[in-house]
């Protein structure tokens, strides 16, 4: 396996990894998003199935798309994710990530 | 001109607070009696001011201006970070004298860092000066490395920036006594489908190599073999710095345990440049 | 492998625009003139994407992370930073695939960019674009180097990056023909004192040394008296960054004027890097 | 006369330029601060002295204590201050600027 999905961002990864930081940095972000995720996202230049990842905090599938790891790990720990699914999560999609 | 009295590296994770009872009683307290030794280590060694040297884990950087080296220029950090770190919040004493020293020094010596006079320091920088019983007690000066979103650093060239650091801190003028601490690593992954796993043996080598202090072998090593270890061994870059900077003086395993329950393989060690060598 | 197929170099300054009525109307004609004719010359070498080296005027960066050096890395950039510029809104095209090469690349070669994928780019690189006609024409990949707090990079350092940047462009895959348009300079001052006032005996001897292309000598003086020149004048590193991409090919001077009622020297020229030699 | 008045910020300058970036580049700050300057600096830590020098555009002033120029002169441009005005506070202070 490879350390990172991506040698530098996409454009996809860049917005995915925008609204990851954005809900715990920026004043009232977090709130907002607990609110309603998908309000948070309506203007979000992303796809409604990456929405939709974020959304229901799937964590292994936006590693796959690119998500940067520390800022995933940090938005479910915001979030209270319980770490037990946070790594189940990931280990479903170990036969896809990047080798070599 | 000030004497680079010690340098000391140590693992640094979030886990080790949020979750202390995710380990045995026995692998926390060794982990905890290791740190305030190390931290004991360090303030035998009486710096003015220690250069801390970790990574930013994207809480005051992101993709918008993400810096291969920030140095930090600040009288005082606010820390941490995260709203979620299970600790209280409290500001580090910043030392802005030494570090508009370190970046002029930098710069003219065909270095690029950007710098940062306002920084919110997370768990990278406090965990390990709050376990160490110092995050109170030293003013800092934190140098932020890119170990956590590519294009990364290369290993090389951190050794290269640790040996800059060196020449930098004899030629200070401004206090007498400066110490290093490099925190981060070793093996780890931070929300890979690997998380929870340790490459023990790269750890071990790696350790190994520092000891044996072979550059060309060691950043073969790092290079070669960083995709073994994890996202997380990537921050081996900040010993590697510590490594640069203690140039050729002794190294000295102070302690290795692989705790999967936190993630990481927690290293301590320690490189003698205080003493008469 | 990709061609360099020209080197060029412009002032800026947001006046041009903001107040054109400033300068006299022979004045303001011939400056006008003078970038259509630099963006027909650098047109009709044909590149595919051009490199814009040029500075971020405190919009995008500031003192919390403030890079030496930072390369920009998006497929698009919004434009003008300033609410204030008197120019029509419009995104630049980019080509991030360019971006990544030179930003690997960089890191490889021991140089420490920050980067960004997301910069809203102001008049220190629209300006020269936007007279020069090519702002909606070319795909751009903006390299921003602090020439507007200090410390600043040194002159010798953004030499080195020049002479990185040819190596870089040469070894990239993704296209045939490259370009480079430094923008800054010459002497002026903003917001000091001597704002308004310009050292032409500076600007001249700078030109005269860029033709004769000896680099010692070219650095001992950018180095030695920029001082003189203005704060405005720092942005002679990128005028350097083009000249050491450029190499040992000839210089050209296409235009200079001093214009005090423009507060800048206003200099525009040429590497002839595309011609046989 | 010498390019710069500071090496480096003091943290002086910093909150200065906190200000002066800050009014231009975060959303709805101008329109705040062109209600009333004064309320929008009540909680920057600088002194009054400073503070009266930023509500008061004095330009001279503010460069003598170090603001950066790029910052001071987009402020006042954003502001739509004259550019006599601006050039003959500048002017006024070039016996107090750094030399050597
Ligand atoms: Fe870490
Ligand atoms: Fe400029």
């Amino acid at each position: 396996m490879r350390n990172w999905q991506q040698d530098i961002p996409t454009i996809q990864a860049y917005w995915i990894d925008r609204v990851l930081f954005d809900v715990h940095h920026k004043e009232g972000h977090l709130q907002r998003y607990n609110a309603s995720p998908d309000a948070y996202l309506s203007a979000i230049p992303l796809s409604a199935e990456i929405k939709a990842l974020i959304r229901d905090n799937a964590v292994g599938a936006l590693y796959l798309a690119g998500a940067n790891p520390y800022l995933l790990r940090a938005h479910c720990l915001g979030l209270h994710m319980p770490d037990a699914e946070f790594v189940a999560s990931l280990r479903a999609v170990a036969g896809e990530a990047r080798r070599g | 001109m000030a004497d680079l009295v010690g340098v000391f590296a140590a693992s640094h994770t979030p886990v080790m607070l949020n979750f202390p009872d995710a380990v045995e009683e026995a692998d926390r307290s060794a982990v905890y009696d290791e740190f305030r030794k190390l931290g004991a280590a360090l303030a035998a060694t009486k710096p003015q001011t220690v250069i801390v040297i970790s990574d930013d884990h994207l809480h005051n950087f992101f993709l918008d201006n993400l810096p291969a080296f920030c140095i930090g220029a600040a009288d005082s950090y606010a820390s941490p970070a995260e709203h979620w770190l299970a600790v209280d919040r409290h500001a580090l004493r910043g030392d802005s004298a030494l570090s508009a020293h370190v970046l002029g020094e930098a710069l003219e010596a065909g270095f690029d860092p950007a710098f940062s006079m306002q920084l919110t320091l997370d768990h990278g920088v406090l965990t390990p000066l709050v376990l160490a019983g110092l995050s109170r007690q030293v003013a800092i000066v934190p140098i932020l490395v890119n170990c956590v979103q590519p294009p990364l650093p290369t290993m090389a060239r951190c050794l290269q920036w640790g040996r800059f650091l060196s020449t930098a801190i004899r030629s200070y003028r401004g206090c007498e006594r400066v110490a290093i601490l490099a925190t981060g690593g070793i093996s780890h992954d931070v929300a890979t489908p690997r998380m929870g796993m340790i490459n023990e043996a790269f750890d071990r080598e790696f350790l190994r190599l520092l000891e044996l202090d072979d550059s060309e072998q060691l950043l073969r090593f790092a290079t070669d073999h960083v995709n073994e270890a994890g996202n997380g061994a990537e921050e081996i870059r900040n010993w590697l710095m510590a490594h640069g900077a203690a140039a050729g003086h002794r190294f000295e395993l102070q302690f290795y345990r692989p705790l999967h329950k936190w993630y990481t393989g927690i290293g301590m060690a320690r490189w003698h440049t205080g003493d008469a060598s």
